[in-house]
């Protein structure tokens, strides 16, 4: 196990960016302050950061719908994001992009996508561009239990094996597509046995567990990263809130919600942390202070941004 | 007659239809126990069970074909795509399937299927769920096309869509699903598949307009009333086969002519409609050249004041009528 | 084995009749007598025969651009495909649809598919109707090994899967999808192990061995019948001429093609008949020269056809 | 100058393009040893290796979603369809994720790629491998369209197209692809994408048409040429973004319009362009009606004599010519 101190704590931070971002978003959307939808990744923290902080800084990833996590774990300007969810100016997409499209190209953020599946062939490609600029970075591309019944899945995984490229095919499976569960929408229980199918190596991790997703990413990144084409790993994990912005349930019990919440991966990591003998539950309660004063500064430099200017409407269409 | 939201109404019409006929079935993502992202289907699933209101994997190209496959062989399948941005990932099952079986098996098949496809921008979702693509199946021969802006169009047309022997897709207006109006209650309330509906007539100027658009175009007409300028609005309701007679009839006796939709104006439908308007014999009778008003030709962005600024507005739409009316 | 003296008579005469079908419009497009382009099917006559026959008579199929044996092997009247192939207005389209579209829906012939891939939703929800309508019929879905990488593939047997629909997948692996080897289009040597990512049985036969087919198929139908789900089979087997009309064959050694030469289907059946005393070689002789009789007789049938009327054009878009 | 076929000046500006810049690859189904369904890539793997000539499965979907991942890390990529019938398959891909891409991310990004889509009917291949779809995509925005209709014109174009920062749909003509004409050798021989071209003076009448009905209207205008109609042949070469000051201004000059296409005539291009002139100020000049002359609305039939019925003849561009004359 190659992660440091300083990596946990990195992680732990990413962690309560995450949570604390999606309360806030949370709170904006019940009193109407944001527009349009979002789908919060609550209960996914492990999952998302923890394979972030596996990769080294310039790979690549392709970031989905439900992908607030994913993006603060890859390390992203907090206020830019921010910035973006309220439309404004400042946002990574200058308020075109919102919730669903947050991207950073040049920093290996590809997009995130509204459209489930859509990141696959992305991912595909742009490994290839790492292949053939021998640029020794990797792509790991995010999609969740129900993307992986798109055809584009399909056409993903089994481009990027015959062609040997260098991409983790990343699925958080929370048990749910939208609100179909996943013995309603696929007739296997383990996703990562797909793998299968495209003559690759696939693996299932505790998506909960912040430790087991960054060794099992790191372990398999550097498979990816030695040539030996992609890997498919399906991540374990649960979304704690509704589809999107909100959702009455009617598809899961409120017992199922509370068992995985017991599982929360922050606390679960927090006691991993002071149980090995890390960290002090004081350090970590300051770590946690901080990530929750960063999103509060990201609010208000969200706030005090201006308006992108209406003449923008026609700009940047094209290059 | 009875109230209804536009939702509703699009509702009833599948619950009748599917009461009056065992052939008939709905598929979908999540329109099951969660009645659809929109909340349009809520009860049916309680109401029909589980085989005739069947819940699908995340699965477009299936979800199309299937219909398809289920038409030809007897059934009368709905399809709904969340969104009609994913038709994208449906347009093979539907344009060179089911548009084209029963032309190129020389008139021994037919596809009796409907895809309902919720449209428009005006929701805050950006650039990947807010499209209207109708044109895009306009240019498919084997498909018509359908666009109700009311809640009684959306019932009347649905309807006949569903009794239609042929692909149909159904064009809904995700900003008009919690519009009320009044609807026909009757079960044999059918509205014909080809047939304009002039929504407001007038002697100076036609406005030909569907969809969200409808609203505001009969808004501005009131606004240029004021002044003076009487406007005919027509709506086609239905695209494909459009109906070119009450079009063309009213711009002869209105010699003025504007179309306008919420599409991306480059390679829209509103080009189409103003290209039938000057190339028929309505030409001589035009005191204008045929405008156009329609959506900006980019993506949608996300910010709501771009948002709005995409599609024409009331006042953009009077301010045409005037510039028509002062040549 | 349930398979009668009468059946293998029958089977017989289908595969001759394709293989005489082929070698006459192979004849016609050498001559450009044919336009547009076709695909043969010459040394897959087991494969698709043996499945066909295995089915019962109102069963439906989907076909595909490979498709001549199949419909053949479905029973056929070969007058009418005779004429459609020449573009009579007696052919099965009237004219209209060529060799990639013959279909006849009444009998169960979905239709023949220029896309590839094309057939895989149509097969699905087919079945549904079957299922539905408690016809107690089944669907079998004839494609190839390059179809199983587009995404139609994944997601219609995905969704067979859930929703446990009658529907056989046939995948004719000739090896190569047109000029690319299988090799160099997945990254794995059995399709039929494809079946494990979606739950269901999947099967490998010998494609050129019309007993060992027929044998698996009426098995496997048997299952599908029975309301257990899907099932994918994979029949390996080879098509001797070029892609479409002809071609260079710079993909492929003249050695690989006559080795497979060496296994005639339709030899290896005449051997197997013969070997069981179910016939003799003067009977099987006479079957043969029926089949191509009933060619000729079927190019004569076309050819005093007309051709559809020009008014036809306009014909038929709509119901 | 050289004499090619179209096929060869295809194949001459990407073998060209690849030897300048590294960054340009190139995938597509059988395009390598195989050279292409229709021989346009025959010997390019030979001279750039499997790495930058890469076939791919029947994958459609995610060769266009590769050349988008590619485009925006970096490479060049251009992605062959083997039928533009195929783009049914690419949609999602390219309309969703390539078109968008820079738009959704605040301009943070460009998308250099281009997607070779053979188009058109007449090879007997029916109704499947048949359409001309440009006009799909046409309307969406972020993509540039380009129709070449004469080899020269093929060459020009697809080398700008390679170097255009954009997603460029580049519209072949199957028919086209044994066609010869003489093309520049040189380089630099680049055609400024969204500049239309005058391919014949005259003073009646204007045609507006691209792609393979170029060569039909040019012949005619020479039949009608000998009845003394003087005709004005304008090919836009590019679709999107359109030169309209050209098409325009050939109309002020003439008076008179028509516009041909083979596509399929109901929600055509065609008819964009045919809009964009009745909106415009070229309206006090026109004497007649827009005139259309495009595909008929049917799936391309498999039978040759129906086949040919399909698409306007140089005889029914003539009487359209006369037609209009005779206003
Ligand atoms: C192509 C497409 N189909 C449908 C949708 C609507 N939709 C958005 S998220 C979602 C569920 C996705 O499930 P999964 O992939 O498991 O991701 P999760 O939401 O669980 O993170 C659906 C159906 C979409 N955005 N894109
Ligand atoms: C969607 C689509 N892509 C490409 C083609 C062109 N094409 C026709 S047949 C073929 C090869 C198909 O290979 P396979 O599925 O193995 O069938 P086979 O021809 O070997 O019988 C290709 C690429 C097509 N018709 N449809
Ligand atoms: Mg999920
Ligand atoms: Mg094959």
């Amino acid at each position: 196990m190659s992660i440091k101190k300083s990596d946990f704590k990195e992680m732990y931070k990413r962690m309560n960016e995450a949570r604390a971002f999606e309360e806030k978003v949370s709170y904006f959307f019940a009193r109407g302050m944001i527009h349009g939808t979002t789908h919060l990744s609550v209960g996914q923290e492990a999952s998302a950061v923890g394979a972030c902080m596996a990769l080294k800084s310039d790979d690549l990833i392709t970031s989905t719908h439900r992908g607030h996590s994913q993006v603060i774990g890859k390390g992203i300007d907090l206020n830019k994001m921010m910035a973006e969810l309220l439309g404004k100016q400042t946002g990574y997409c200058k308020g075109k992009g919102g919730s669903m499209h947050i991207a950073d190209v040049d920093a290996g953020n590809l997009g995130a996508n509204g459209v489930v599946g859509g990141g696959h062939g992305i991912a595909v490609c742009a490994a290839i561009t790492q292949k053939l600029k021998k640029t020794g970075k990797i792509v790991l591309c995010f999609f969740g239990d129900g993307a992986a019944n798109e055809g584009s899945f399909h056409e993903a995984l089994n481009l990027a094996s015959v062609w040997k490229l260098p991409v983790i095919f990343y699925c958080e499976n929370n048990l749910y597509g939208m609100s179909t569960p996943i013995s309603k929408h696929m007739n296997i229980k383990d996703i990562y046995k797909r793998a299968e199918a495209y003559g690759i190596p696939g693996y299932a991790i505790d998506g909960n567990n912040a430790v087991e997703v960054f060794n099992k990413v790191e372990e398999v990144a550097k498979y990816v990263r030695e040539g030996n084409g992609p890997v498919l790993i399906e991540s374990k994990t649960y979304r704690w809130l509704g589809h999107s912005k909100s959702d009455a349930n009617v598809y899961r019990t409120k017992e199922e919600i509370e068992s995985w919440k017991e599982k929360d991966p922050i606390l679960a990591l927090e006691k991993y942390l002071v149980g090995e003998g890390l960290f002090t539950e004081a350090a970590l309660k300051k770590v946690k202070q901080q990530a929750y004063d960063d999103i509060e500064a990201a609010v208000q430099y969200a706030n005090e941004s201006p308006n992108p200017p209406i003449e923008s409407l026609l700009e940047d269409v094209y290059a | 007659m009875k109230e209804m939201t536009y939702a509703e109404a699009i509702r009833a019409a599948m619950s009748e239809e599917m009461r009056r006929d065992p052939d008939v079935i709905f598929m979908g993502e999540d329109i099951g126990l969660y009645g659809g992202a929109f909340g349009v289907s809520v009860g049916m699933f309680e109401e029909f069970g589980p085989d005739r209101v069947r819940d699908t994997p995340i699965s477009e190209a299936v979800i199309a074909g299937a219909a398809a496959g289920a038409a030809v062989t007897g059934m009368r399948p709905i399809a709904e795509l969340m969104f009609m941005d994913f038709s994208t990932i449906a347009m093979d099952s539907l344009v060179n399937q089911a548009a084209k079986m029963r032309y190129m098996f020389g008139g021994k098949a037919k596809v009796p299927m409907v895809l309902r496809c919720p449209a428009g921008s005006g929701t805050g979702a950006a650039a990947q769920h807010s499209q209207s693509l109708e044109a895009w199946f306009c240019h498919v021969p084997g498909l018509k096309v359908v666009t109700p802006s009311t809640p009684a169009d959306a019932k009347g047309l649905l309807k006949a869509a569903i009794r239609d022997d042929n692909p149909v897709v159904f064009v809904e207006q995700k900003l008009l699903y919690r519009q009320k109006g009044m609807v026909p209650e009757e079960d044999d309330f059918i509205l014909e598949i080809g047939k304009a509906d002039i929504k407001r007539e007038g002697s100076d100027v036609t406005v030909v307009v569907y969809g969200r658009m409808l609203q505001r175009a009969l808004e501005a007409a009131e606004i240029v009333a004021k002044e003076g300028i009487d406007v005919e609005v027509v709506d086609p309701m239905t695209l494909v086969p459009l109906d070119k007679e009450t079009i063309i009839n009213s711009v002869k006796k209105t010699g003025r002519a504007i179309v306008v939709n919420e599409a991306v104006k480059t390679g829209g439908y509103a080009g189409e409609i103003a290209a039938v308007i000057a190339e028929s014999d309505a030409f001589d009778y035009l005191d204008a050249p045929v405008l156009r008003l329609a959506g900006k030709d980019v993506p949608i962005p996300y910010n709501p004041d771009l948002e709005k600024a995409v599609v024409p507005s009331v006042n953009e739409i009077a301010d045409a009528i005037r510039t028509v009316m002062n040549r």
